[in-house]
């Protein structure tokens, strides 16, 4: 891999290429970050709630 | 073995146990009489004894056989009164009342009226009319097709003197052809000897 | 198993979800990992359409997955109204939006793979068509599900319209093909993609399988929030008491 | 008077007396395809080219609008706790609902169509087959329909949720409608499309009535 230009040029696709892959990361990132902020935000609750019982 | 049976019901209204364990035997010519505060159930149970929707434990039984089990049989057996008068503001107070029974079969749609004291009323179109007139043509359709059991949620409400009176009359005509009734009451609507159930007893079991 | 009590001791599936976990968390980075390395250094571009055929690698999986989990949403949707099992519910609810997720996903990686084989971001193919009336289904889904104030009213309801949607999938699937074929100039280059070499198979599969444990991974994280916010109003209405007849 | 005519009757003498249902119906159903011509141009040999689809388009939206009033006012004034407590099954009351539905707006589409088949310079020997294929196909979007009209009662923003829910599956019914007129315009014998759309039309007798049903016991729970 001697001329990482060449490799990141895609044969002229890049732009393409590295939306798709950079999106994909993106969203999946998204979708499990948020997911896990609502996991914790709802255990938080849960145990103010027990501990105030 | 009474004709209509509760055996240990419990019933789930929005993620809430209303009330677990409820029993309840009703004979013919027998009336029950709910009663317990606001939430306590009153509409859930009646509206488990009409079928609509199962229990979430438990089990009624008419004549042994669970009413679950056949619901047209069950249907054809019974009347429901809910909270809701049921007139259509386009159709007349007869119009109402002769579609409710032709979906049972046909029955006595001028008696019904008369019934009720609508008779002046019966060609009034459902808009024209007020709560407790509305009301009356809700009722009337009980006493248009005969049914075994009738189920009635604060049938009394918006009802002046006289057509309480009206009503306590076509009940009893109902239990003393055999009929059993049951029905949740705020006072005003005197049953001689019915059944008391007060569904507060089972509200603990549920917490 | 009633939907109430379920929720005051769900032990047996918060165990099973801390054992899968790590594992869905490690098979789901090592395949992506080795998938990448395969897509986008070891195998050979398309004697077509050079380079830009490492999009397939992302848009295929991502395709796959969007069916793979409506047809889980139905099948949860299926117990949950057979067996009334609430588990089955937050399965469902918590599946929806990583589905809708991939689809749009697969419809974004299909129009960034279109534009340089076909030259325009969206082109009426029958598949790229199919996931997109796909993508509605699951918005419907959604919607229907968040659109009642008691949440087990929401969940019985979209559970039938999975259902009725999943029947009627292979119908639409069966129509727009027909539709297809009716307007297809005949002259596009067949949109059936590229011949699959032997090489691209082994980066494809791995991806496929990073994308099925992320789906297992993110489905245990969202179910376990399902189940801590089922608590949560179990233990509000307790609380409260008074709520409606 | 057999119950599933009373129920038929009634919900097509409600929707005449109250004059709505049709006349609204028809009245969307001629604007939105007079909105084409002026969004896309009077040129003939376009509009004829797009008229078929435009028709259907328009059908499909229009008999989707009084959708949501199917189970609704019934729902909102007790009226459906007593149609699923009527000693019949609740699937023939759902039917005998979506008959009313389709009488009072499917037909009044159906025979409406040529008038608008003539604003978008549609040939008039393509008319029989228009007229046939929304014969055909709008007793399925009834049926479809009505399991959507099911789901949404009780629901937040039902109407805009009912066109979410429902349009997507109405998609084949679009596609072989527009096909079979399309056919019959380019001369070709359009029997296969009103032959698909007849069998969807039976599918969705069977199987319709039945999740709708399902939708509506589970709102009542």
């Amino acid at each position: 891999m001697s001329d990482l230009a060449g490799f990141f040029a895609m044969g002229g696709y890049g732009a393409f290429v590295w939306l798709s892959y950079g999106v994909t990361l993106m969203i999946l990132v998204l979708v499990w970050a948020a997911s896990v902020r609502r996991l914790k935000r709802n255990e938080r609750a849960l145990a103010e709630m027990e501990a105030r019982r | 073995m009474s004709l209509f049976t509760g055996h240990d019901l419990t019933c789930i209204r929005g993620e809430r146990r209303v009330f677990a364990g409820l029993r309840f035997a009703l004979d013919p010519g027998g009336a029950l009489l709910l009663q317990g505060a606001n939430g306590s159930g009153k509409t859930s149970l009646l509206r488990l004894m009409a079928g609509l929707g199962r229990p979430a434990e438990g089990r009624i039984r008419w004549h042994d056989v669970d009413i679950a089990d056949d619901c047209e049989t069950h249907n054809a057996r019974l009347h429901f009164v809910g909270h809701g008068d049921t007139v259509k503001p386009a159709l007349s107070a007869r119009e109402n009342i002769a579609f409710w029974t032709d979906l049972r079969g046909g029955g006595d749609v001028e008696g019904a009226l008369s019934a009720f004291g609508l008779g002046p009323l019966a060609a009034v179109p459902g808009r024209f009319l007020s709560a407790g007139q509305r009301r009356r043509v809700n009722l009337a359709r009980l006493a248009a097709a005969p049914a075994a059991l009738w189920l009635l949620d604060e049938p009394a409400t918006a009802l002046d003197s006289d057509s309480v009176a009206r009503l306590r009359d076509a009940i009893a005509r109902h239990r003393a052809g055999g009929g059993s009734v049951a029905l949740s009451s705020h006072g005003g609507l005197d049953i001689p000897d019915a059944v008391p159930l007060d569904l507060t007893d089972f509200a603990e079991a549920a917490a | 198993m009633k939907r109430l009590d379920w929720f005051a001791n769900p032990a047996r599936f918060l165990r099973l979800a801390r054992a899968v976990q790590p594992w869905a968390t490690g098979i789901a980075l090592t395949a992506a990992a080795a998938g990448l390395y395969l897509g986008l250094f070891a195998s050979p571009p398309d004697y077509q359409q050079g380079e830009s055929v490492r999009i397939m690698y992302v848009h295929v999986p991502a395709a796959w997955m969007a069916l793979f989990c409506y047809t889980a949403l139905a099948v949860a949707s299926a117990v949950a109204l057979i067996w009334k099992h609430p588990l089955a519910d937050l399965a469902a609810r918590a599946t929806a939006p990583v589905g809708a997720a991939f689809t749009f996903l697969a419809l974004l990686t299909g129009s960034l793979w279109g534009k340089p084989m076909w030259g325009t971001w969206w082109v009426w193919d029958a598949r790229l068509t199919s996931v997109l009336v796909l993508l509605f289904l699951y918005l419907g889904y959604i919607a229907l599900n968040g659109a009642f104030d008691d949440p087990a009213r929401g969940a019985k309801a979209s559970a039938v319209l999975a259902l009725v949607g999943f029947v009627n999938v292979p119908i639409v699937k069966f129509s727009v093909d027909w539709w297809n074929t009716l307007h297809q100039p005949a002259s596009v280059l067949r949109a059936g993609g590229p011949a699959i070499h032997e090489s691209m198979f082994a980066p494809l599969l791995l991806m496929a399988l990073a994308f099925k444990a992320y789906f297992v991974w993110v489905l245990l994280i969202r179910i376990r929030a399902e189940i801590a916010a089922g608590k949560i109003r179990a233990a509000r209405l307790r609380a409260s008491g008074d709520a409606a007849p | 008077m057999n119950p599933f005519l009373a129920i038929v009757r009634r919900d097509v003498r409600l929707a005449f007396r109250q004059g709505t249902d049709t006349l609204m119906t028809l009245a969307f159903f001629v604007i939105a395809v007079v909105l084409f011509p002026l969004g896309v141009g009077p040129e003939p040999n376009v509009l004829a080219r797009i008229g078929g689809g435009v028709v259907w388009v328009a059908a499909l939206l229009a008999s989707m609008l009084a959708l949501e009033r199917l189970f609704q006012t019934d729902y909102e004034d007790g009226g459906l706790e007593l149609l699923a407590l009527a000693p019949m099954p609740l699937q023939i009351v759902v039917l005998a609902k979506v008959l009313a539905h389709w009488l009072a707006t499917g037909l009044p589409l159906a025979v409406a169509a040529p008038v608008l088949g003539l604003l978008m310079n549609t040939p008039p020997d393509v008319f029989p087959v228009l007229v046939a294929a929304l014969l055909l196909g709008t007793p399925t979007l009834s049926l479809i329909g009505a399991i959507g009209a099911g789901l949404i009662l009780g629901a937040r923003r039902g109407g805009v949720l009912l066109a979410l829910l429902v349009l997507p599956l109405f998609i084949p019914v679009l596609v072989f409608g527009v096909s079979a007129v399309e056919m019959a315009a380019q001369g070709l014998s359009p029997k296969a499309s009103l032959l698909i759309l007849g069998a969807m039309a039976l599918a969705a007798l069977a199987l319709g009535p039945w999740a709708a049903a399902a939708a509506v016991r589970q709102a009542l729970e």
